[in-house]
């Protein structure tokens, strides 16, 4: 009922080529971020910000990129995480061993290194498919997480493995603040949400999605696999590595391997699948499904009773739930929580007809 | 009638293919001329679209040649063959399903693009105006092949004659010299069978593409090739103008027989 | 003081050139034409019919959606001071055909092309629009709408200027063929602007075909005279959405066609039971008190109308018989009260036409 | 070179540990098509229902009795709740389906019995024994034994009962044996049982060497690469696949943990893996199917 589309009409590309075509959507995206950016800051409190807020941010990015890999162009992995890790460790080491290389640069650095790992574990991806794949990528998980901590020049030789990350400075502003941790992460991220979206409506989207769709089609049409899928492993490994970055940075405040274990590789592809494959907006659907759900069951359980549920209980219980989850929506809703906002979207354009 | 010149295009030679020792196809040479129609007929099982899938690299002929405008390869990868100009639709739709019609148009011009990805990342230099182009084109593609009113919808959602339409724009957004067409007409009414044999006609005229599709359906064949050849068991057994195939003793025999048999079964 | 439609058009030309005349979608976007633009087009068109020997007092005869191309090209037949008969594609006019044995031929696409290849003496000119499963070569006479802008030589004649001169005619399946004349036209088309006060800011939906008067007399002649714009759906298919993308301001239909999107609205509608169905019975009762309606409004009228394409709708014409009481009440509920309008002369023509005659507008 | 042999046996004998779970894998694949991350989480829900009943004074039998009860059970709901609404979905639905299958059985097993580690007593002791000089450790000759009698039991299964005709016929074509009426469910449950029962196996060897806790869940890891190298229609791969991960993990532990650190085995194995891809893309035994197109 919000919509109000007579007289919008496209007489040019460039304006059907828009993101969001229709002036109702940009009016929303535009609150949206001010809400976020200036909304947020004032009304948000510390625990929102660094409980809640950055991880759900730095994980709807890593989500970004494992979609771009797996949702758009088809190719399974479970070595987010790894990827993560190698931006976190480079962007430190890069701060630790350049001096005066501003924050966001090793970051971007970070990335860059990142990607390079990616595409050399991308590498059998061409030979390779499915879940042969997925074993490669699971290759990288451990191989990366022995490096880094067999090798102690990546952790400083510091004795623990865990290092504090060093203060968030950038352009002389201090980020350090919860607040600051949230405006820094939100500002990345929003600038990276809004390059994957171009990616995905260009040409390389289309390409990956037509790999992922039906791959000898694609090689007839003359697309080359080859560069495609491992584009799509680099530029998946460069947001990775960002989000990698950023979640030790902002987010924990220590770059340590095992921020960065298997279990975080899952939780990635979780985001994904509860989000929807495919999408950009389902990233950060998931990543709020994944970050809200155990703070929500966790209050839930706080009214039960006391002593009726104890935490190591409740541990098990969310497991159970969240696998029951997972099935749950693979059977009703393979597309994820994206595509119910789709269905929603659509309805409310049609509104008060059905379609 | 389309301008056909006397230069070959395509050439066939002495190709065989065998899957697990079982022979697909066995020693067939023939030509396709510049400009022609030329249809491949046989039962099922002929070899047929093995044929197409050795003609554009998809699969690898264990013996003979293929050569194509002047070169010829041993072998060539798909993506070769789509950059020399060879694109083709598939027996059983091929479309990228979880793409919009304009899309899987779009992504047949993948070859015509010049600006990297960052360009188009970015939105910056030759990428939006170069975007605009290959918009226009798939468009124009779009409205020859009357499939403007779905422009925006996902080819899943489309019907079986419309997808098949979808995935011929696909391929002719490729401005392709050599078009290969795996039945186009299977599974379609005799309306859109028409529609369809008026589409390759049109192609065949405006573009002077050079077609070579499969078909079963010999009223279609006879009408729209300027040259037909037929495979039995992998074999060809007949080469010519419809009239000469027609006369052949052995491709009646062989093939036109069983066919009418199988027609009146239907 | 303009006579006929050309002079019209040549004013319109003068007076707001830039402004935009038609608007059609193309290469799937939309695309406007000028005034002036058309204004020459409706001129070179005019020479180039005039060299292939068209001349005052012939007849072209158009067999055509509504087309911008088909609306240009009878414009230059009666700049030249010839009329234009125009036909539905939708029907079978093989016998009306023979019996005209037109010698002037605009077909749209290759079924209308049959219907005159069945003609046994065929036209001098046979042009067509679309090509698709043509081949040229088997038909005397027949090229393409593109080609005629190719091959001008010489510029073409002053237009016509006898109001009397005949426009358009029209052949009811009563069989009396109706001749308009500019006159008539441009006459109607002024007591329908000062009526309904048409404004050169209309955005105005043409038809689907030409082919009944009323199209002519209502939607052509207004638009001339008034120089508002006139947009063209893209396809019969889209013509709906397309609607909506336009957002007119004025409708011309038939009972028939606004009881068609009527239905095409109530079966989209809510499902009964759920609750949204009883918020659009409850927003679209009539003569509710003013809370609700203002509810009403926001609610599902406002949305609906938007959805129908007529968030804008300023003036809905209704050409031959009234609606039906359901779709009366449909529209009348949204504030939408196709008026009919009929001048005197002619008061039962439409109405006598039979509906298969009557075109689908809206 | 003696030792050299002593430490190839001692890997090769460790391997056929792998393989018992590799087997699970394989059995499900071949006859659902889908590749079940969760055959290690049923491993950790066997061992610890087992553990957990011995514990309440169940006889060693009983236990195995109910356990493998309980496991068929499992089996049956998986069928009705997760395989039978996703049939016809892309495999990598599939898979997704059994990572979140794997949490919950993880969750359930923890929830039922605990998280502490329990110990496992099979009542083989585990001192060496010494064979033409090597020493080998008797309860991986014990392990190694029960996986042989375990491969041979399955292949008469397969190849000698009807229900193992019909299984093979199910891996083949599932449609075609559809076709001829094979009621797909009832295959599909009863794998997931055999499966189950190889994974009781498998987390007995397992509970006994390395304690019954969660991280048996996690020798699920250890089998992916076998079955990489075996492929993953194939138990005779599976076996070799074993072994030969097995052999080449401790053999790379005793000469290249020296050189380049310790703590390689989790890796060795998967860049082994790649290798084998790299050659092989379908692995030792598994076919390589031509696309139609």
């Amino acid at each position: 009922m919000l919509y109000q589309e007579a007289g919008q009409l496209s007489t040019s590309y460039a304006a059907e080529r828009r993101t969001f075509r229709l002036r109702q959507d940009r009016l929303g995206l535009w609150l949206l971020l001010g809400f976020a950016f200036i909304a947020v800051p004032l009304l948000g409190n510390d625990y929102w910000f660094s409980a809640i807020l950055v991880p759900l941010l730095v994980l709807s990015l890593a989500g970004l990129g494992l979609n771009l890999l797996t949702g758009y162009a088809g190719q399974l992995s479970l070595g987010s995480a790894a990827f993560m890790a190698v931006g976190a460790f480079a962007a430190y080491n890069l701060q630790l061993r350049v001096p005066g290389l501003p924050l966001l640069v090793s970051f971007g650095l970070g990335g860059v290194i990142a990607a390079l790992v990616a595409v050399l574990f991308g590498l059998p991806s061409l030979r390779i498919k499915g879940f042969y794949l997925l074993v490669a990528t699971l290759a990288a998980q451990f191989v990366v997480e022995w490096v880094l901590t067999r090798f102690s020049w990546f952790t400083n030789d510091n004795a623990s493995g865990v290092i504090t990350s060093p203060p968030l400075l950038i352009a002389g502003w201090d980020f350090s603040s919860p607040r600051g941790r949230y405006l820094l992460t939100l500002a990345v991220v929003v600038g990276l949400f809004w390059l994957g979206k171009n990616l995905v409506r260009s040409e390389l989207g289309r390409n990956w999605m037509a790999v992922r769709d039906m791959d000898t089609a694609a090689a007839v049409i003359g697309i080359r696999l080859f560069k495609a899928k491992l584009l799509a492993f680099a530029i998946s490994g460069f947001y990775l590595g960002i989000a990698g970055s950023l979640w030790a940075f902002a987010y924990l405040g220590t770059v340590e391997p095992h921020g960065f274990d298997l279990s975080r590789s899952f939780q990635v592809l979780f985001i994904i699948i509860i989000g929807g494959l495919g999408s950009v907006l389902g990233n950060f659907l998931g990543a709020a499904f994944i970050v809200l759900f155990p703070i929500l069951l966790a209050n839930v359980c706080g009214f039960l009773p006391a002593g009726l549920i104890d935490s190591g209980q409740l541990e098990n219980i969310q497991k159970m739930l969240f696998g029951a989850l997972i099935i749950a929506f693979l059977i009703k809703e393979p597309e994820g929580l994206a595509r119910l906002w789709q269905r929603f979207r659509q309805r409310a354009r049609v509104w008060p007809l059905r379609y | 009638m389309s301008a056909i010149t006397e230069s070959v295009l395509l050439r066939l030679d002495d190709i065989s293919l065998s899957f697990k020792g079982v022979k697909a196809i066995t020693s067939i040479s023939f030509a396709v001329k510049t400009g022609e129609i030329c249809a491949l007929i046989g039962p099922n099982g002929a070899g047929k679209s093995s044929l197409l899938n050795v003609i554009n690299g998809v699969y690898q002929a264990q013996s003979g040649s293929v050569s194509y405008a002047g070169q010829t390869r041993r072998r060539m990868r798909p993506h070769q063959a789509a950059e020399r100009g060879i694109a083709r639709t598939f027996q059983n739709i091929a479309l990228f399903k979880g793409m919009s019609v304009l899309d899987n148009v779009l992504t047949g011009r993948n070859l015509k693009r010049r600006s990297s990805w960052v360009e188009q990342m970015l939105r910056l230099g030759r990428a939006p105006r170069e975007d605009d182009e290959q918009r226009r084109y798939a468009e124009t593609i779009i409205e020859f092949l009357r499939i403007h009113p779905w422009r925006h919808v996902l080819v899943g959602k489309l019907s079986y004659g419309l997808q098949k339409r979808v995935e011929l724009a696909r391929a002719l957004a490729a401005e392709p010299t050599l078009l290969l067409l795996d039945e186009p007409m299977a599974g379609m009414n005799a309306e859109e069978k028409t529609e369809m044999t008026q589409f390759i006609r049109d192609i065949n005229r405006e573009f002077g593409t050079t077609v070579v599709l499969i078909e079963h359906d010999i009223g279609v064949v006879m009408g729209l090739c300027d040259h037909v050849v037929v495979l039995d068991y992998g074999r060809k057994i007949g080469d010519g103008t419809p009239e000469q195939v027609r006369a052949n003793p052995e491709v009646i025999a062989a093939y036109l027989g069983t066919r009418r048999s199988r027609a009146e079964a239907r | 003081m303009t006579q006929t439609l050309p002079q019209a058009l040549l004013l319109q030309a003068r007076t707001r050139g830039t402004k935009t005349a038609l608007r059609y979608k193309r290469l799937g976007i939309w695309q406007a034409r000028s005034w002036s633009e058309v204004a020459t087009d409706v001129s070179r068109l005019a020479a180039a019919l005039q060299q292939l020997g068209f001349s005052r007092g012939d007849d072209l005869l158009i067999i055509s959606q509504a087309r911008a191309e088909a609306l240009l090209l009878a414009l230059a037949a009666q700049w030249l001071g010839g009329s234009v008969t125009l036909l539905d594609p939708e029907l079978d006019n093989r016998p009306l055909l023979v019996r005209l044995n037109p010698a002037f031929v605009l077909a749209e696409a290759l079924d209308s092309v049959q219907q005159i290849r069945d003609i046994d003496q065929p036209p001098r000119v046979l042009l067509y629009l679309d090509g698709r499963g043509l081949n040229a070569g088997d038909d005397h006479g027949l090229s393409g709408y593109a080609e005629l802008f190719t091959r001008i030589i010489a510029d073409a004649p002053e237009p016509v200027t006898e109001a009397a001169a005949t426009a358009f005619v029209f052949h009811p399946a009563d069989g009396q063929p109706r001749p308009l004349s500019h006159g008539q036209l441009l006459e109607g088309a002024r007591k329908l602007i000062t009526r309904e006060s048409l404004s050169a800011g209309e955005e105005a939906l043409a038809a689907r075909v030409f082919a009944a008067s009323g199209q002519a007399r209502y939607l052509l002649a207004p638009w001339l005279s008034a120089g508002f714009c006139l947009n063209f759906p893209e396809a019969l298919a889209t013509r709906d959405t397309d609607r909506r993308e336009l957002g007119p301001t004025l409708v011309l239909g038939t009972r028939e066609s606004y009881a068609r999107l009527e239905h095409w609205a109530r079966e989209r509608l809510p499902l009964p039971g759920t609750l949204s169905h009883r918020l659009y019975r409850w927003a679209m009762a009539p003569d509710a008190q003013l809370f609700r309606r203002w509810i009403g409004y926001w609610l599902i009228r406002r949305p609906l109308l938007d959805v129908l394409g007529m968030s804008r709708l300023r003036v809905p014409l209704l050409v031959g018989p009234a609606l039906s009481q359901e779709s009366a009440a449909f529209f009348g509920a949204l504030g939408i009260h196709p008026g009919s309008w009929q001048e005197p002369s002619v008061l039962r023509e439409p109405a006598q036409a039979p509906a298969h005659l009557i075109s689908h507008s809206v | 070179m003696e030792f050299f042999f002593e430490v190839l046996i001692g890997g090769l004998l460790a391997g056929v540990m792998y393989s018992l779970v590799a087997i699970g894998f394989v059995l499900i694949y071949k006859a659902s098509g889908v590749f079940n991350f969760a055959q290690g989480a049923m491993v950790l829900f066997a061992a610890l229902t087992f553990v957990s009943l011995l514990e309440r004074g169940f006889p060693f039998f009983w236990a195995f009795v109910v356990t493998l009860a309980s496991l068929v059970v499992l089996a049956l709901l998986i069928e009705k709740a997760v395989l039978r609404p996703l049939v016809n979905r892309p495999p990598i639905i599939l898979f997704m389906a059994t990572l979140g299958l794997s949490y919950m059985i993880e969750g359930l097993a923890q929830f039922l019995w605990g998280a502490q580690v329990h110990g496992l007593e099979l009542g083989i002791a585990d001192e060496p024994l010494e064979i033409r000089g090597m020493l080998l450790s008797q309860f991986d000759l014990f392990a190694a034994g029960t996986a042989a009698t375990l491969v041979i039991a399955l292949s008469l299964l397969f190849n000698k009962t009807r229900v193992g005709l019909s299984l093979r016929a199910v891996a083949d074509d599932p449609l075609a044996s559809l076709a001829v009426g094979i009621r797909l469910p009832r295959i599909w449950a009863l794998v997931w049982a055999v499966a189950g029962f190889v994974g009781l196996v498998a987390g007995l060897l397992w509970g006994a060497r390395l304690g019954v806790q969660f991280s048996l869940s996690l020798v699920v890891l250890k089998a992916l690469p076998v079955l990489i190298i075996g492929g993953f229609s194939s138990i005779g791969g599976a076996i070799v696949g074993g072994l030969i991960i097995g052999a080449a993990e401790k053999v790379a532990e005793i000469y290249l943990g020296p050189v380049i650190g310790s703590g390689i085995e989790n890796w060795v194995p998967y860049v082994l893996a790649l290798l084998f891809l790299l050659v092989r893309p379908a692995g030792l035994f598994g076919e390589r199917a031509i696309e139609r197109v």
